[in-house]
Order: structure tokens, then C-alpha cells, then sequence
């Protein structure tokens, strides 16, 4: 089985969606390390090293994702996971913006997979499977 | 000390109040002396006055509007408030950003320095403590309307102070409200602590002849709160908040979808705060309702979140709630805009003033539920008593441990989230897995029978899943989370 | 040929057929010989015939959604439909322009023509008599959705030969509806007697074993029309279509604005179509009620507009009703374009489907006001009944001759005009003045009182001026037009 | 008392309007011929004539009233009464258009004060008593 880390970044408390995607990952056959919500970097950096995870997954709801996860792929090279796959997906940033520029700012800060607002869990499961091998 | 439901004196009052004025530069402001604020809020005209405005809206039974809004920048923020005045609120917020909801007030600073030097909002609210009394009250005096600190702040000790010395005349939130829907490790004993302080607070200027008003986060997490449980919630954190000499109490709800749980829930909490503040004792205090527009998730469409938003208005009016917290069409987006904010507060207030004064009071349905939210409440009072050994604020910290009261989807690990809710045949929240919630056995038998009503009218097994079904629901348009065919 | 509320005989029917299929060159289609038309309507199937699709939103206990539209020529019409059809329309319109609506084909054939020339829309809806059959067809076998003429024609009769020969499966319309609101100079009987050509039209086709759907149109003015009298006129051309043999009859009704008053609204009309059809010896007659949103003057701003068709269908879903015809907006402007259109039916579609049999039943007020509209149709009709010396038909032209009959602020000289409706105090529409209305003393004196309450509340004399300040209330935002301080 | 005729221009039969200007004008003083509903270019003129009025004030609401107006300044001139004041007023072009070409198409017909959708007659009475000289 597969490991995944997910959890809610920075000082986010939006637990919803995060107990969804628990119970959607694991239904769909993942050993799921929920890390919570009021996460900070290190602590998806620490639970991806402790499970040998292949893929951490931000939630950002409340829009400091920005701030939030700056330096995230530095941090992971700097732990030596830098090649883990990472997504991050929720409500990214503040605001109605522009999704193409939110976007390019994600992937410059080293993220694999950026999602719009709106994106369930379920329309993400194909990329999943795809970039962990399946 | 150990946490009690009792007045805090004077002195431990004045004790406290050293150590968090100093909690950040802004607290040593000599405006936070009490001679300072309460000469500033002498001088603020009763339409400025929350409570007193809410009085109004009590005794002209009308229902008034109230957005959420919130930017880092105080010019911004003045821009953005003025804006939604002219739209036609009846009361303004300020919404706080997180980061000074876990009073990070270094990161705020960070974030207000970022979003100057980028020309775009970096922090999703107003940073009230950095911006200290002088940014706080440079808000008020450039609207003119009541002015209300809306955050999520288990401890809001020195956002209080600050805010109602700069003649911010209410404040959103509550022990249990504020800290489980909006915090992961805070024990339940520190934030009604700290709530007590904050009550305290408003006690202390109503002594002094200045009527605040408080308000107790009436929709938890948002997502399919069973009205029992925030209403029970609700109450005491009414009753926690007049042990302290509040005397303007607002307590609020969300609403839930079915239109008859959702008047019966209003009509049970305005007449069983009013109740149970009585048999505490508390015989002269305010108490007026907020009724939420929808508070979980929002469909993307902007034509439907606006139909979402003007039919939350037609049953907040019906409902004959006094003041009623407006959405957005951006809600399932981001922070909105200005105007989408504004054309929000236009489109609800249309509704509430074109049905003003209809009223949904009679039909045996809606006392039905009515009683039912009333005796589910005082099951779940009688056992947090119970627990407390009679102290109110005892048996809350005692209750939330055992899962008597038990808030779904909370974050807190202080919330045993073992209460799974799911709505029934017809709509209404009901419990689905009920933990250790404190009910009684025949309440449960009725939650029970319900929630089978409806997975056998689906031909399906009472899961989970119909919880999991009906969070995403009303977002993709349905009220009940029915399997589909495909 | 003197007007009886009598069934056409085969003969007279075909005879009068000749005479109106001459009336402009797309008569003499071929494609309208019955053994064409009749196999045409055949092949259509169950999910675009508008009675059946009726009959489903009647067994699943649902509000099925209608938008107005037409535009003048056939491929824009088409595109117009189709996107209203993906924003998920139940039923499809065709609105007619006003010059077909007074048979004035060559105008129209120029109105056509102009369009093209210009490419902008010159007409305010579909010439279907010009387009003839074949364009009707065209439009219908474009989209997958039941169509129905929607118009304001007195002499409909061609109109109604081609559209059902195109497989419109329904058409609006009445003696009385189409007459009265639409024209200033048609005699009623002569009307009358159009409407049953149109009826028999429909009872014939029913008799080869095609159901197809008539409706009369509900609103009349849409303005401040009291609800007795709006039912009334549609249970009176409910019976009128039954006579010719119609079998699936939807009677309308135009919201008013106290939600009690209008869910009564329905329901009595349901009620009373039914009992009365019974009565007259109809007995297997399927009835549906349309509902409408606000017929009257719309706010301007687009917000406020939303929230207005919002608000309307949540009072539809509670009354239960079967169809609700949507507005947009851009209703106060001018004639939507599709994407308003569109907006609005998203918006409302979301309000029935989220409270989808969530019904109001109950509750004394609700039955008072029911129980008195019914009261007051009962003394209309029997009114009415008594003027035609027992002959239904009779009795229309008589009672609107004499003012038994009398729709306020309609246009036609054959409508004494002497009704003048008013708010009372809780909004509902009453009566201020009642000409020579066939409302038996007691029920005169309980709307004297109502209106008389409200003036007093507003400390001033019952006058006319109530009913101007009604009349422009809801644009501005109010349901009664209470006087203004300033 | 100065003669105003009033009416509702075409095949168009919306009452409800064209009751309250005549209500409003009345109520302002004016001796108002309503000449009401589904009215032709002829009956307005000839209306005129007979009163001797020195303002028609045509209302159009279906969205046919560019059909309906055009000529109406020539017809006044051939019927001898070239230089009376005319208005026009309601939602008088089919759709939500740009009003200042709107305006521009009647202006060129020859009316003389032409109103976007949402005027109330009450904004229009200044006008009224200007161009009447009071
Ligand atoms: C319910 C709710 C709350 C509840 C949360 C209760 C709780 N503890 O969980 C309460 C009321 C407490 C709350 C508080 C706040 N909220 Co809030 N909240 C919402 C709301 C209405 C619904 C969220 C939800 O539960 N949706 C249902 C779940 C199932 O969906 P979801 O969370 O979107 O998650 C799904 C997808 O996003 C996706 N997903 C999530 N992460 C990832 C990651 C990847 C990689 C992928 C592929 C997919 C994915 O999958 C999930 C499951 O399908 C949203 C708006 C909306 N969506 O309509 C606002 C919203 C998220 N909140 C917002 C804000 C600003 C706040 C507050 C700061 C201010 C306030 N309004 O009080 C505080 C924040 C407190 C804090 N420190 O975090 C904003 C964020 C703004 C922005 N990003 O610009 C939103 C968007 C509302 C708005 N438009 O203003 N909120
Ligand atoms: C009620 C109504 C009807 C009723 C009319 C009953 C009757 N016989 O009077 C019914 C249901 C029968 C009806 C029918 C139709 N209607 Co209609 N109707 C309306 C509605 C909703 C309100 C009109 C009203 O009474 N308002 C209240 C009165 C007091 O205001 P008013 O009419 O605007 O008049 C005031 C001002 O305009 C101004 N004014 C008027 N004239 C003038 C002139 C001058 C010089 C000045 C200064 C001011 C002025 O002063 C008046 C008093 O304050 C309007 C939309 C709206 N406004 O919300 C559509 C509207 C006028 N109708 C419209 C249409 C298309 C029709 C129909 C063709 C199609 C249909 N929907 O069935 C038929 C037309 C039939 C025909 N041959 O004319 C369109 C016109 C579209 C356009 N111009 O692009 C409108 C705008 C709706 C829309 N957006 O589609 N309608």
C-alpha cells in the first residue's frame, strides 16, 4: 500500500474537507497519514520521512496558503526527500484571482500539482494514480 | 486557579489585564486606560451602539443585515466598509485574519508589511491588534454604523480590549465556539478562561453605564450541526457570558436547509436562552438572534450561491431572527470582492425588507421540531450540569472530554468527534452515530428511526457515507445527499 | 351564432376551420391536413409532450421550471432555446410578438424582414404564424424539451392550428386571460368564441388519442390582481376548455407577495379547478397550478432582481405548485438576452431542486386565507352563473358587462374598471373599492376592514392613492407602498 | 390649464403605466386626454388637434416602439402642427441596449425628450414645466 501524507497547512482550521479526503483516499486503497489541521511544513515533511511516503498533499483553505508554503520544496531537499511529489489544492490563495498566474507561483515554489478551488478530491484520484504508478 | 462559572472580581480582573496589555506592543497604548475608553465610548452615538441597535431591530421586529469583511490594510478596510455601508448593511464587521486568531501577531505584521509592499491582500482579514486602538478607531470614525470584531480567536483577551477601547461596541465568540470549530490543541478550560476575561471585559463597561453586546459563534463548524447542539452551545455560552455582567447577548445559528428545522431552531433559541438565563438568576439581559446564510459549503455557480443567499433571507425573515450574517456569491472561491460582497448585502436586504414582518409562527410541524430542539438542549444541559457537578463551566470542559457534547467536524482534540450527523427523509439534521452525546434514550430512538426512514427510502445502510453524501449536497444542489444513478 | 358554453359540434368545428386556415398563406400547409399533423404529434415522444411531462412533476411532488423567450428569427431562436434548455429549463417557451398577437401578419412578415436586415431583434418574440409549420418544426425538433406557445392573442386560432400541428404540445392562453389583459377593443364574446375554436382544437386532438396541454394564463395584469378573481377567471376557462374536450388543463396564478396569501393562492386553486370540473361533470380532467414569479414592476438593479426570483421560487416549492415561470434580470429593462435568461432559470432551478418537497401546510393563517379566497371564487362564479341564466359563457360576457367581473388595470373597454385593489396591512391583496364586484356584503365588509386597518396604521384616508403607491412598492423594494417620510 | 395627450404607442397594452401618468399629470394641474392603450401615430395627432395640446407624451413598453415612431415628426408636420413638443418614454427599444444610441435613433425621429426605461413620469414633470414654460 502506497503512503500518502495529507494535512492542512499553516493556520488553517478548515477540517471538512481534510476528513473527506481521508475517507476518499483510503477508500481508494492508500495507507493515508492524516497529519490534521494547523500543520506546518516540518510536520508533513516529518510524517512523509517517518512513513516513507510518495506524495504529500497540502490542503489550503483559507487563504494564506501563499505565505504559507513558501520554501516547501527547499525544506523537502534540505530533509533529503527532494524528489517527493507535492500537491496543493483547496482555496490556495485570497480571493477570486486569476488561476493560470496562482498557479505559476505554486509551480515556482516546487509543487508537482496545483488545484482550483472547486477541485474534489475525486476529479484528482487520476492524477494520483498516475504519478504513483498504477 | 481552577475554572468556575463565578464573576471574576475586580481585582483578579485587574490583575489579568497587566499581563495582556502586554502581550504585544500595541496594548501598551495609553487610550487601553480605562478613563481613556470609556470617555471615547461615552461619546459614540447610540446608532453606533451594536446592542442598542439591536434593541431597535427587537422591538420593530424587523431583521438586519450584516456582512463579513475583512483586509489587511486599515485605508483598505475603511474603503471596503464604506462600500458595503452604502449597500445598505445595517452593521459592520471586521473580520480578523488568522494569524491573529492564534495570536501571531508577528506573522500579521509580516503579512500587513507583505501586502503593502505587493498592493494585494496577503492576509485573509483585518489585523486589529497590530493595527492597535488608534488603526481600530480610525475604522469607526469613518463609518457610521456599529462596528463588531468577527474572528475564530480562542484567546481574544487583548483583541477585545483593543477593539472595544476604540469604540467597537461588540464582539463575536465564545469558550467553546472560538476555540473547538478554530483550534487544534487549545484545552478547553484555558479558552473559557480566557472568554471569561473577555466577558469580564464587557461587564466591567456595563458598570461603568456602557452597554456591549456579545455574541456566542452560533454555527460551529459550518457543516450539518444538528441545531441542538449549537443551541445548547449557544445558551451557555450566554450563560457563562451574563455570570461575568454582559447584559446584550446575541446568540446565532446556521441554517441548516429544511425550512421548518430552521424557524423552529430560531424560535428555540431566543425562547430557552431567555429561559435558562432566568433560572441562573440573570434577570435583566438582552437577547436577541443572528440567523447564518447557509455556512457550508457554496456552490461555484454564481447565479445559484446568489439564489443560495436571497433564499437564506426569505427563511432568516420568516423566521423573524433579528440580525442575519450575509454570504457571497464568491463564497466557495475565495475572500470576495467589494462588490460582490455589496451586491450580496443588496440582494439580502431586498428579501428581509420586502417579506418584513411575515412570519411563520404556527403549523403543528414546525412546533413538533420546535420541542424537540428544546428537549434535545435541555438533555444536553442536564448532562454538562451533571458533569460539572453543577458548575456550569466545570461541566462544559468534563462534558466535551466524555463526548456529552461533541461538535461535528470539529478540529479541536479536545471534541471526542464521535457525532456523526446525516440528514433525514425531509431534510432535517439529525445524528446519525451520536458518540456519547448527552441525549436521552428516546431522543436517540427518535434520531434512529429518522435517519433509517431515509436510507430505506434510498435502499441503502445507515453509513457514514449519507454523512459524507450530504456534506457535499447542497453545494452541487441538493439538500439531501441521495446516491445518484451514475 | 349565439356564444353557449357548449362543445363545438365536429361539423361546425371543421367549418370554421377552412375560414381560419385562410387567414394568412402559411395556412394552407399541407403539413396541417389532420392525417399529417396527426401523425407528426405521434411519433413525438413521452418526454416532449407538455401534458405528460406535467403529469410527472405532478406524481413526483416537484416544481418543474419555465422561462419566457422568443425571438424573431428561427435559427436565433433556436440557439436561444437550446441554451436555455443547458441551463436546465423543464419546459421550453415560445413568446410571440405582439403584432401576431393582433393578427397582424404583415407587419410581422416586416418586423422579420427589418430583424434580418438590421440583425438586431425588431420584434419582441416569435412570429410563429409566419414562420408557418415548418419553422415551428424546425424550432421543436431542435431541442428535446416540450414547447408551448406563449402569447396574449385573442384570436389564436391559426396560431394554435400551427404550432400543434408543429408539435407544440401546449398552448396559453383564454377567452378571458387573452382578452381582457391584452387588447382594448375585442368584445369578450367574440374572444369567448375564438378560445373555444382553440379548445376544440385540443378536445379534437384528445379525441385521436393526442393529450395535449392548455393553460390558461393566470396572471392577467400582473398587477395587485386580488386571487379570487385571478381564480376565478382560470377555474371559469378551465371549465370553458374542459367543455370542448380538453383533458390536462394547468391553471396559473401571478405571486403576490405575502407568502401565506400566495401559498393559499395555490392551493385553493388546485381545490376549487378540481371540485368545480367535477361539478360540471368533467370528472377525468388532470390539473396542474403554474406559478409565476413576480408579474409586476421589477427592481432595476440586477441584484435586487435576483433576489426577487430567488425569493419567488422558494414561495413556489412551499406552495407546491407544478410549474413556476421564471423572470430575469433585465425584466424592468427590456427583453433578456439568453444569458440573463439562462442566470435566472440556474438561480431558480437551484431553490426548487435544494427544497424540493418542502411543503407549507398547515398553520390557521393559511387556511383562513384559503378558506376566504375560495369563499370569494364561490361568490364570483355563482355571481357569474346567475348573469348567464345558468350558461357559463353567457355569464362571462354578461358579468364583465356588468362589472361582476373586473380585472383591475386591464386595457380593455369590455372590463368596467371599477376594481381598484390595495395592500392591508400584513400585504395581502385586498379590495379598496369594488365597483360592481360579485362579492356577497360579508365578504366586501372583511376587505373594507383589512384596507381600513392599513390606512389607519399609516394615519391616512382610504383613497386611490393606496393603490398607486402599491403599484411601484416592490420596484422600490417594499411590499406595501406606506408613505415616505421624505 | 395646458393640454397634454398621453397614451401607449402601437400594439402595445401595457395599462398599468400609462394609468399613473395620467393619475400623476392630472394631480400636477395638466388637462390630460389619455387616448390610452394600443394607440396609433394618427390618434396621438389627432388627439393634439382636437385639444389644441402642446405636448404629446407617447409611451412605448413592449419593445416595439422604434417600429412604431418612426415618421411621427413628419406626420406632425404634414397634419400642421410641426413644432409640438414630443416625449417619449417606457422600455422603448426591445432588449437592454446602450441608451445613448437609443436616445440618438428618436432624437432623430424628431422627438424632442427622450426617457431610458426606469424613469418614473414624476422625474419627467420638471422637464414638462420647463418645456411649457412655467
Ligand atoms: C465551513 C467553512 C468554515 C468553517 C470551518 C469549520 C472547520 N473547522 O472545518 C468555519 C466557519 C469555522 C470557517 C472559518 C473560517 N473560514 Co471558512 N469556509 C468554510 C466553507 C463555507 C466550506 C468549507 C468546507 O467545509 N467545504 C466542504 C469540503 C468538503 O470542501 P473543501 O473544504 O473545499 O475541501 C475539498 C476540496 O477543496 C478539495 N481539496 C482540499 N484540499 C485539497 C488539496 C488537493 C491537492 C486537492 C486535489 C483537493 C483538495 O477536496 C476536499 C474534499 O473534496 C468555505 C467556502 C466554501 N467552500 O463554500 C469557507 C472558506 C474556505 N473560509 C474562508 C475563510 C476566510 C475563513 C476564515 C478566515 C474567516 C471566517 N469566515 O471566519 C475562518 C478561518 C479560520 C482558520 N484559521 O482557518 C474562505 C477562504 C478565503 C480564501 N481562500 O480566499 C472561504 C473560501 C470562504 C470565503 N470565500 O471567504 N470556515
Ligand atoms: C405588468 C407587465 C405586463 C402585463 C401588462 C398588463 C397591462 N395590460 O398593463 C402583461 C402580463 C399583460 C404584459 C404583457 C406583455 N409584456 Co410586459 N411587462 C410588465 C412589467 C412586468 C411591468 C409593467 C408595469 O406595469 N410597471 C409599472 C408601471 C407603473 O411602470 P411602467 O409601465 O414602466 O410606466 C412608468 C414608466 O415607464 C414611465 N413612463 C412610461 N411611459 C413614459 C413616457 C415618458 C415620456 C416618460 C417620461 C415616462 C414614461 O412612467 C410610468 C409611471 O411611472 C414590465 C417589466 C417591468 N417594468 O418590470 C414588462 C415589460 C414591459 N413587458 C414586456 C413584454 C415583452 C411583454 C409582452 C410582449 C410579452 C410577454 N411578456 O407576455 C406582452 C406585451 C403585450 C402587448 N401587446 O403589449 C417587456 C418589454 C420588453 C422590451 N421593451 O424590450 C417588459 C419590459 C418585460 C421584459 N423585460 O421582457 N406585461
Amino acid at each position: 500500500m502506497k503512503s500518502i501524507v495529507i494535512g492542512v497547512i499553516g493556520a488553517d482550521v478548515h477540517a471538512v474537507g481534510n476528513k473527506i479526503i481521508e475517507f476518499t483516499l483510503t477508500n481508494a486503497g492508500y495507507n493515508v497519514i492524516n497529519i490534521g489541521v494547523l500543520s506546518s511544513l516540518e510536520d508533513f515533511i516529518n510524517a512523509a520521512i517517518e512513513t516513507d511516503a510518495k506524495l504529500i498533499l497540502v490542503s489550503s483553505l483559507y487563504g494564506h496558503g501563499e505565505l504559507d508554503c513558501r520554501g516547501m520544496r527547499d525544506k523537502c531537499i534540505e530533509a533529503g526527500i527532494g524528489d517527493i511529489i507535492l500537491y496543493v489544492g483547496g482555496n490556495i490563495v485570497v480571493g477570486k484571482q486569476d488561476f493560470t498566474e496562482v498557479k505559476e507561483r505554486f509551480l515556482q515554489m516546487g509543487f508537482n500539482r496545483v488545484y482550483p478551488p472547486g477541485t474534489s478530491i475525486e476529479k484528482a484520484l487520476g492524477d494520483i494514480k498516475a504519478d504513483l504508478g498504477e | 486557579m481552577e475554572l468556575k462559572n463565578k464573576k471574576l472580581t475586580e481585582a483578579e480582573f485587574f490583575e489579568e489585564r497587566k499581563q495582556v496589555l502586554s502581550g504585544w506592543q500595541t496594548g501598551s497604548d495609553p487610550a487601553l486606560d480605562f478613563s481613556a475608553s470609556l470617555a471615547y465610548l461615552r461619546q459614540i452615538p447610540e446608532e453606533k451602539n451594536f446592542a442598542l441597535k439591536l434593541i431597535k431591530a427587537k422591538n420593530e421586529r424587523i431583521t438586519m443585515i450584516q456582512p463579513r469583511a475583512g483586509v489587511p490594510i486599515v485605508d483598505e478596510h475603511i474603503k471596503l466598509l464604506s462600500f458595503l455601508q452604502n449597500a445598505g448593511a445595517d452593521f459592520l464587521p471586521s473580520t480578523i485574519d488568522s494569524y491573529t486568531r492564534q495570536n501571531r501577531y508577528l506573522e500579521a505584521e509580516k503579512g500587513i508589511k507583505e501586502s503593502e509592499r505587493l498592493g494585494r491582500a496577503l492576509l485573509n482579514g483585518f489585523p486589529a491588534v497590530n493595527h492597535g486602538v488608534a488603526g481600530c478607531k480610525r475604522v469607526l470614525e469613518a463609518v457610521d454604523l456599529p462596528l463588531q470584531a468577527r474572528h475564530g480567536t480562542p484567546d481574544a483577551r487583548l483583541l477585545a480590549e483593543i477593539t472595544h477601547a476604540a469604540g467597537w461596541t461588540s464582539n463575536e465568540g465564545g469558550g467553546i465556539s472560538y476555540n473547538i470549530p478554530y483550534a487544534k490543541s487549545v484545552p478547553l478550560d484555558v479558552s473559557l478562561r480566557y472568554w471569561q476575561y473577555c466577558d469580564r471585559l464587557v461587564g466591567f463597561y456595563e458598570e461603568q453605564g456602557i452597554t456591549l453586546n456579545r455574541e456566542p459563534f452560533g454555527p460551529l463548524t459550518g457543516t450539518l450541526v444538528p441545531p441542538s447542539i449549537s443551541n445548547a452551545v449557544g445558551i451557555i455560552e450566554a450563560l457563562l457570558a451574563a455570570e461575568q455582567g454582559v447584559k446584550n447577548i446575541s446568540v446565532g445559528y446556521g441554517m441548516g436547509g429544511n425550512i421548518i428545522q430552521d424557524i423552529a431552531a430560531i424560535h428555540a433559541l431566543q425562547n430557552q436562552t431567555e429561559r435558562y438565563l432566568e433560572q441562573f438568576g440573570h434577570k435583566d439581559v438582552v437577547v436577541t438572534t443572528v440567523f447564518h446564510q447557509w455556512m457550508g459549503g457554496f456552490p461555484a455557480d454564481e447565479a445559484k450561491a446568489m439564489a443560495l443567499i436571497a433564499m437564506s433571507s426569505t427563511v432568516a425573515t420568516l423566521s423573524g431572527t433579528h440580525k442575519m450574517i450575509t454570504k457571497t456569491t464568491h463564497e466557495s472561491i475565495g475572500i470576495p470582492t467589494k462588490e460582490a460582497n455589496g451586491e450580496a448585502i443588496k440582494a439580502s436586504k431586498f428579501v428581509t425588507k420586502l417579506l418584513q414582518r411575515q412570519f411563520i409562527v404556527e403549523s403543528g410541524k414546525l412546533i413538533f421540531e420546535r420541542e424537540q430542539i428544546e428537549r434535545e438542549v435541555d438533555s444536553l444541559i442536564k448532562f454538562v450540569l451533571e458533569a460539572g457537578k453543577g458548575d456550569l463551566a466545570q461541566g462544559v470542559v468534563k462534558a466535551f472530554e466524555q463526548g456529552l457534547l461533541d461538535i461535528p467536524f470539529a478540529p479541536s482534540k479536545y471534541n471526542l468527534g464521535k457525532v456523526f450527523p446525516a440528514r433525514d427523509n425531509e431534510g432535517n439534521i439529525r445524528i446519525l452515530d451520536f458518540g456519547n452525546l448527552g441525549f436521552t434514550e428516546d431522543i436517540k430512538e427518535f434520531h434512529r428511526l429518522k435517519i433509517k426512514e431515509r436510507a430505506q427510502n434510498e435502499n441503502r445502510e445507515v453509513s457514514f457515507k449519507l454523512t459524507v453524501d450530504d456534506v457535499y449536497s447542497v453545494s452541487k444542489g441538493n439538500l439531501i445527499g441521495r446516491p445518484t444513478k451514475d
